[in-house]
């Protein structure tokens, strides 16, 4: 098991250092210039000059490279060239509203998912599982936006019951914390709900039809019983690579929504700095999403030995 | 489904349950590709059908609603939401189906050297989780800052990210396929590699490779509307679903109808991309079809 | 028959699994067998026991880890793949499962013709007739080219399978348990057409089975093999008649056979489960199943020892 | 095993049923605070804190919150007193001696003394247009004297005839800051947002990219007198403002009319009519002066170097149209203002402005043809992330090709655009041949101040309008002391400007305020402040 996660760890450390070098060089190449637009619309070209050099952005790119690699090396992820905030203080300031999301969509998509699965399976070829395949394909292939501004107008504006945009922190009160998530979480939480409620279904109807599964109901057992205690187990495994590879999904999805709904999260941060051209910010959030999506992929590598010890890397 | 032994009324009664199942099994299909074949026709046709110019401005009738002479109503620059619709799906569209054909091809190639070969499947598949692990989303935003923007570059922004995807499903079917009995007999009868790939790995990673490209469209679809929400898509200048959406969006409770006519027609052509890969799906797959 | 340089001869052959956690899977550990020309050595033991792989190393399907294996006085172990691929011409297998050894997606014509193109043999007209030939030998009809692999039964996938085989006209065909997923009707036709294939074509077989009786339809000699070793190896009249491995009288015991029918035999006399390979036991690796069992059993590794001319075994109890 | 998982799936789904039902039950209003918080909607996102450092409006903004000035501008558009008390200039119109208020204080409590002041003059004139004049004029830093702790002068070598107009300058204004900031290196941008302003800046509630907080300063001492623009006392009603920045324009809107903010900066212009039929929201137009389009061609390449293809652009543009696409609402802009210098100014003048009277596409190709254009691609920068630029471009690209011209649209975002407008490159090499951008109109209403309209050549702002003639003009402008004189040498200008057209006019709008009915005391102030609301 060490192991395991050691050699899932050197890999991950490869991966990342990928993902750095991409990054870099990625965004430096592009032709925007932060010093002009920190400088303003009506700002003169010696005036942007004087900036950029103020940022050390007129040093070539290998040498900007290096000092990003040794700051990085002492955890440094260098500060904001336009508010001057330290961009880990910036992405932690960032990371609750952005998980919060995240978590709210996952247990909503999760809890609505495997219930409409599970009967869709049962009820395989009956209207039931028909109407549930119908509106899973329907939820994901709306865009996230346009779900998000008709949940904004029925649920804030027509009918006046949860906020029309915000976050607001637990600290606040647990009541206007799950208010302002709800219609968030609800519109990326669709598209989630609908690929959690397939899969759960396409491994419900092969678990069922499996022998023990047959032997199980001749034995009596309850339907009910059968299926959840059973059939779920089974179904683990295919869940939760699903949701391990949902990740990446979930954090472009958080990007549209925390935008749509004003949420000060992660997504919103990378949007103003890609188009802001903030150097160490974009680079300081690619790294920390990366490094999320790995972790929580090694984390669902983990749980499958968990849920199924066959299974082997 | 072979030729069992079965009474005449269980037969009869399984032939009707089968054509019923055949039915009903076909009817995403049905559906699917009727909507698709609609939506394709009217794009393709758009300059026969539209009224009027996509781009051309008519200041003095800007956010005008539906009516007889602008069916789909009119954008903040007086410019006709139906044409613009139409027109802007065969942008779209062109946009999804390249960037399938594209991540399917690219992505099989890789899925098939890492599969086949122990010495390439390290290197390349740390380079796919490298891709993956950027979010999809941000990859195509950083390419599209990157260079001018354009379709092309909004093809391969939206293909990288699915190129992994492809790439690992094929090396997964790879994987199971040549350790199937079959390809162990080609090799005994001295069948070389090109043929080997050609004649038994990829016919029967074909069918999860096809579904895969229908799914790949229909996201690719979707994610060009994103990349136009976030303001990175394809140039304004050329309507695209993604575009005349993004445009609208401020205008939602001035003007529904710049949103709604591009959403619906975009959410549609979604849906019946997938309906038809679940129906392709359904019908190639004999695991599944047989338990369906 | 011993006279002639024998057709295969293997020494020595082995295969090792390296596992996770520095565990070795012994497959195949140290066997040594000879076929000669025409005649047929049947493989038999539990599954599990390492037969199949016998089989593959033989054919390189599986690489070996050691030993050496003469096809016709060629060395086929150290062979790069151009020659490996060149000596395939000569040995062919016939695999088990009928259904998972036809690609779905290729008719069974261009399935038989497969073998003809890899080797650019005849011009594209000349290789249908020598498929028809083919389809004809083996019992199917020419017209039946055109289908697809699912619209065969069982026992017509494995004629074909025998088709493919023979197409090359090869001198060794390895049979890995080709009759065992078949209903016991069309075992025995198939079985009759190998034997009437090989006293066409001058084959020689060697034919890998877990059931004796089989085997002893179609066998000059069977060898035994148990945890990866080869335990007894003799004369089919020989071994039926003198068995001398404990082993091997436990399998023959376990066959219901027409003179000792008595019910439940087979559960009692084939007592226990085969050590798992992973963990086999020092000593005798059937120490713990055999019923005569002794001190040494549990030390020593036996020898094979010579019984009477071609019949050797690996047991302590022989003297 | 699986027993246990699903007894713990059974209790968050037991869980988020509860939640679910406090939800439901929980819609009443939220705790009521004790202090009053206005909560704004900011047009962009407070990155910078330095107001010499950029001249975004944003930082403008907070600049008039958290700062104050020695001068500020009323609704004549005549500059008052604010931080000084009085002031007098000698009879040779040379030396200016001011006098601070008594009883200034920072927000630390700390004095406010001349040098202070001093100092903030110093770190802004060397980013602005005005204060780099009047530096020239000084003849150097050395002009400035410091005669006590509340009295300094500025001594000046040759005739300026705009110092105070300067210090009031209402769109990079010379903001008071402490001695020890203000003298800090010009390169660094300042972190300390120490000032005297009405407001406090709540450095450990900022999140850039989300919100900005102030509070009330207690130390800031108002005028007596009523408030009048910039001008007058500059009394904090509420004990806290929230800057809120929303990128998405429709969520906004939305939190205003649900009521979850109180203050929209830049409402979309289109739905101003909506807006104002709604009881609930009141719509003020605080800036009457508004805001000037432009259309701006590259000088150093054809077809835009001669100056007959500049003056075909006149004949092109049809400003009633660009404010169609852009604005929309007819009561918002000006159909046709044919002045370089904003209407409803003081500088306002229609001379010369004959060329732009009447679109006409075969004149403007006529003039094309005599400037030598040959249908070469002209590269236009459209931006794609600035919807009222983009607006005006499309238009603009409507009406070159009228005009004949082979348009090469370049679609970028505005962090590039920004960038490539600042190359001196050939348009096919990386660099452009046309853009649109706009100005607030205080700036542009002085020929001195209109960075657009420096004719420099190498030393103007990109675009490079070359036009020695001009710029000895306006200098000739600046340095007269006489304002009636100035006044009437406006026309002479313009009439120059119209032959060699460093830019378009390309029309003139105003962007109004939105803000709940609950709110009293919105001073239209040109820019938006925050004094003097009341949350009622």
């Amino acid at each position: 098991m060490i192991q395991f996660v050691l050699r899932k760890l050197s890999s991950t450390a490869i991966v990342m250092g990928l993902v750095a070098v991409i990054v870099f060089l990625l965004i430096h190449l592009s032709p925007g210039d932060p010093a002009a637009i920190i400088a303003g619309d009506q700002a003169t070209p010696a005036m942007i000059e004087q900036i950029r050099a103020g940022l050390g952005l007129d040093q070539p790119l290998i040498v900007q490279f290096w000092l990003w690699l040794v700051r990085l090396a002492h955890g440094d992820l260098g500060v904001s060239l336009f508010s001057h905030v330290p961009v880990g203080t910036l992405i932690m300031s960032r990371i609750q509203p952005t998980v919060s999301l995240a978590v709210a969509t996952m247990l909503f998509a999760i809890l609505t998912a495997i219930p409409l699965g599970v009967v869709a399976a049962w009820q395989v070829g009956r209207w039931v599982d028909r109407a549930v395949m119908a509106l899973a394909i329907a939820a994901f292939s709306f865009p996230i936006f346009l779900i998000g501004y008709a949940l904004v107008w029925g649920f804030a504006l027509k009918l006046r019951i949860l906020p029309v945009q915000g976050y607001t922190t637990l600290g606040n009160g647990i009541v206007p914390y799950l208010q302002h998530l709800v219609l968030p979480a609800l519109s990326l939480g669709l598209v989630f709900m609908a690929l959690l409620t397939r899969m759960t279904r396409s491994t419900m109807i092969e678990v069922l039809g499996e022998d023990y599964i047959r032997t199980a109901r001749a034995k009596g057992l309850g339907q009910g019983a059968v299926l959840i205690k059973h059939g779920l187990k089974n179904a683990a495994v295919p869940l939760v690579t699903t949701i391990g590879n949902g990740i990446a999904l979930l954090i472009g999805g958080v990007v549209v929504t925390e935008s749509v709904f004003s949420i000060p999260g992660i997504g919103r941060l990378t949007i103003d700095a890609v188009t802001q051209r903030d150097f160490p910010v974009i680079q300081g959030i690619i790294l920390v999403t990366s490094f999320t999506y790995v972790v929580v992929n090694l984390l669902v590598d983990l749980s499958y030995r968990l849920f199924d010890p066959r299974v082997r890397a | 489904m072979t030729g069992a032994i079965a009474t005449p009324t269980t037969l009869a009664f399984k032939r009707k349950r089968r054509s019923f199942r055949f039915l009903s099994r076909h009817l995403t299909i049905v559906i699917g590709a009727t909507l698709m074949t609609i939506l394709v026709l009217l794009s393709v046709c758009a300059p026969l059908i539209t009224p009027y110019d996509p781009v051309a401005l008519d200041l003095i009738h800007r956010l005008r609603p539906p009516s007889a002479s602008h069916w789909f109503g009119t954008d903040n620059y007086g410019r006709d939401i139906f044409s613009r619709t139409l027109y802007g799906g065969r942008v779209s569209l062109f946009v999804g189906i390249s960037a399938a054909l594209l991540s399917a091809l690219i992505g099989s190639v890789i899925g098939l050297l890492a599969g086949m070969f122990r010495w390439a499947d390290a290197p390349l598949m740390r380079v796919m989780d490298g891709l993956m692990a950027i979010p999809a989303i941000l990859l195509a935003v950083g390419m599209m800052i990157l260079t001018r923007p354009g379709i092309p570059i909004v093809i391969i922004a939206i293909t990288i990210p699915e190129v992994p995807r492809v790439a690992r499903l094929v090396r997964s079917v790879v994987l199971v396929i040549r350790e199937q009995v079959y390809v162990q007999a080609a090799v005994a009868i001295g069948t070389k590699l090109p043929r080997l790939l050609l004649h038994h790995i990829l016919p029967n990673a074909l069918t999860p490779i096809i579904v895969q490209v229908t799914y790949v469209c229909a996201s690719a679809v979707l994610v060009e509307a994103y990349l136009g929400f976030l303001g990175v898509g394809i140039p304004p200048e050329t309507p695209s679903w993604g575009n005349i959406i993004s445009d609208g969006r401020t205008y939602v409770q001035l003007a529904i109808w710049i949103v709604l006519f591009p959403g619906a027609f975009l959410g549609t052509m979604v849906m019946a991309i997938n309906m038809l890969g679940d129906g392709v799906r359904d019908m190639l797959d004999p695991r599944l079809a047989r338990r369906l | 028959m011993l006279e002639a340089a024998p057709l295969l001869t293997v020494e020595g052959l082995a295969k090792h699994y390296q596992l996770d956690g520095g565990h070795t899977l012994k497959a195949v550990d140290g066997v040594d067998l000879h076929i000669g020309r025409g005649e047929t050595l049947g493989l038999v033991g539990e599954s599990g026991c390492g037969k199949s792989t016998v089989g593959k190393t033989i054919l390189r399907l599986v690489e070996p880890s050691r030993g050496s294996v003469q096809l016709d006085g060629v060395e086929i172990t150290g062979l790069s793949y151009a020659a490996l691929r060149q000596q395939r011409r000569n040995m062919q297998v016939i695999f088990q499962d009928p259904y998972a050894s036809l690609n779905p997606k290729m008719k069974a014509g261009a399935i038989v013709a497969e073998p003809f193109i890899n080797y650019g043999l005849f011009a594209p007209r000349e290789r249908t007739e020598r498929v028809a030939d083919l389809f004809a030998r083996v019992g199917l009809r020419p017209d039946q080219m055109d289908r697809y692999p699912h619209e065969f039964s069982g026992g017509q996938r494995q004629r074909l399978g025998i088709a493919r085989a023979l197409a090359l006209e090869p001198k060794l065909v390895i049979g890995d348990e080709p009759v065992s997923a078949l209903d016991v009707s069309v075992q025995a036709q198939v079985i009759n057409l190998m034997v009437r294939l090989q006293e066409e074509l001058g084959l020689s077989y060697l034919f890998i089975a877990h059931d004796l009786a089989v085997v002893r339809h179609i066998s000059d000699r069977i060898a035994v093999m148990y945890l990866g070793r080869i335990v007894e190896m003799a004369g089919t009249e020989a071994l039926f008649e003198t068995p001398s491995h404990p082993y091997t009288r436990m399998l023959l015991a376990s066959v219901p056979s027409a003179d000792a029918r008595r019910g439940d035999r087979r559960r009692t006399v084939l007592r226990g489960e085969p050590p798992s390979p992973l963990a086999p036991p020092p000593g005798c690796p059937f120490h713990t199943r055999c019923p005569d069992a002794m001190e040494r059993c549990r030390i020593e590794l036996p020898k094979p020892r010579q019984m009477a001319p071609g019949h050797m075994a690996a047991c302590h109890l022989i003297p | 095993m699986a027993r246990f998982r699903l007894k713990s799936l059974l209790a968050v789904a037991a869980v988020a049923a509860v939640a679910a039902v406090a939800l439901a039950l929980g819609t009443s209003p939220q705790v009521v605070q004790a202090e009053t918080v206005l909560k704004a909607v900011v047009n962009s996102d407070l990155k910078i804190l330095d107001p010499t450092w950029s001249t975004a409006y944003i930082v403008i903004r907070h600049g008039y919150l958290v700062y104050d000035t020695l001068f500020a501008l009323n609704s004549k558009f005549e500059p008052k007193p604010q931080m000084v008390d009085t002031y007098s200039v000698s009879p040779d119109a040379l030396t200016y001696s001011f006098t601070l208020r008594p009883g200034l204080k920072w927000s630390d409590g700390t004095p406010v003394r001349a040098a202070d002041c001093v100092a903030s003059l110093k770190r802004w004139a060397k980013r602005n247009a005005m204060g780099q004049h009047l530096v020239e004029a000084m003849g150097g830093e050395s002009g400035y004297e410091i005669v006590d702790d509340n009295t300094f002068k500025i001594k000046l070598k040759s005739p300026f005839g705009l110092v105070v107009e300067a210090l009031a300058g209402a769109e990079a204004p010379a903001f008071m800051m402490p001695e020890r900031i203000a003298s800090g290196p010009i390169n660094q941008q300042i972190t300390d947002t120490t000032g005297s302003g009405p407001f406090i800046f709540k450095k450990d509630e900022w999140q850039p990219g989300n919100k900005a907080v102030y509070v009330k300063n207690p130390y800031y001492v108002p005028r007596k007198e009523a408030p009048d623009y910039l001008a007058g006392g500059k009394v904090a009603k509420v004990d806290r403002v929230e800057w809120l920045y929303m990128p998405d324009n429709n969520t906004a809107l939305a939190a205003l009319q649900a009521g979850e903010i109180d203050y929209f900066e830049s409402p979309p212009l289109d739905f101003i009519q909506l807006m104002k039929q709604n009881a609930d929201l009141k719509v003020l137009t605080i800036d009457h002066l508004g805001v000037q389009m432009m259309v701006r061609p590259n000088s150093l390449y054809p077809p835009f170097n001669n100056y007959k293809a500049r003056e075909a652009l006149l004949y092109m543009v049809n400003q009633n149209d660009m404010m169609q696409a852009v604005v929309g609402d007819p009561s918002l802009f000006m159909a046709y203002c044919p002045t370089y210098f904003m209407c409803n100014s003081d500088n306002q003048t229609d001379a010369g402005a004959k060329p732009f009277a009447k679109q006409d596409f075969a004149k403007a190709k006529q003039l094309l043809a005599e400037a030598g254009y040959k249908g070469e691609p002209i590269v236009v920068l459209q931006p794609t992330d600035r919807p009222q630029y983009a607006a005006a471009t499309t238009v603009l690209i409507d009406e070159l090709r009228k005009s004949g011209v082979n348009v090469d649209i370049q679609s970028l975002d505005w962090a590039t655009i920004t960038a490539r407008r600042a190359k001196k490159d050939a348009p096919d090499k990386g660099g452009w041949n046309i853009f649109i951008t706009s100005q607030g109109g205080p700036d542009v209403a002085s020929p001195m101040a209109n960075i657009w309209f420096n004719s420099a050549c190498d030393q103007a702002n990109v675009g490079w309008a070359c036009d020695k003639d001009l710029v000895s003009l306006v200098d000739k402008w600046a340095s007269e002391p006489d304002a009636a004189k100035r006044h009437a040498m406006v026309d002479q200008i313009q009439e120059r400007a119209y032959v060699s057209v460093p830019y378009v006019p390309a029309g003139q709008y105003v962007q109004p305020i939105a803000f709940r009915a609950n709110l009293q005391g919105v001073l239209e102030a040109g820019v938006p402040v925050y004094w003097n609301i009341e949350k009622k």
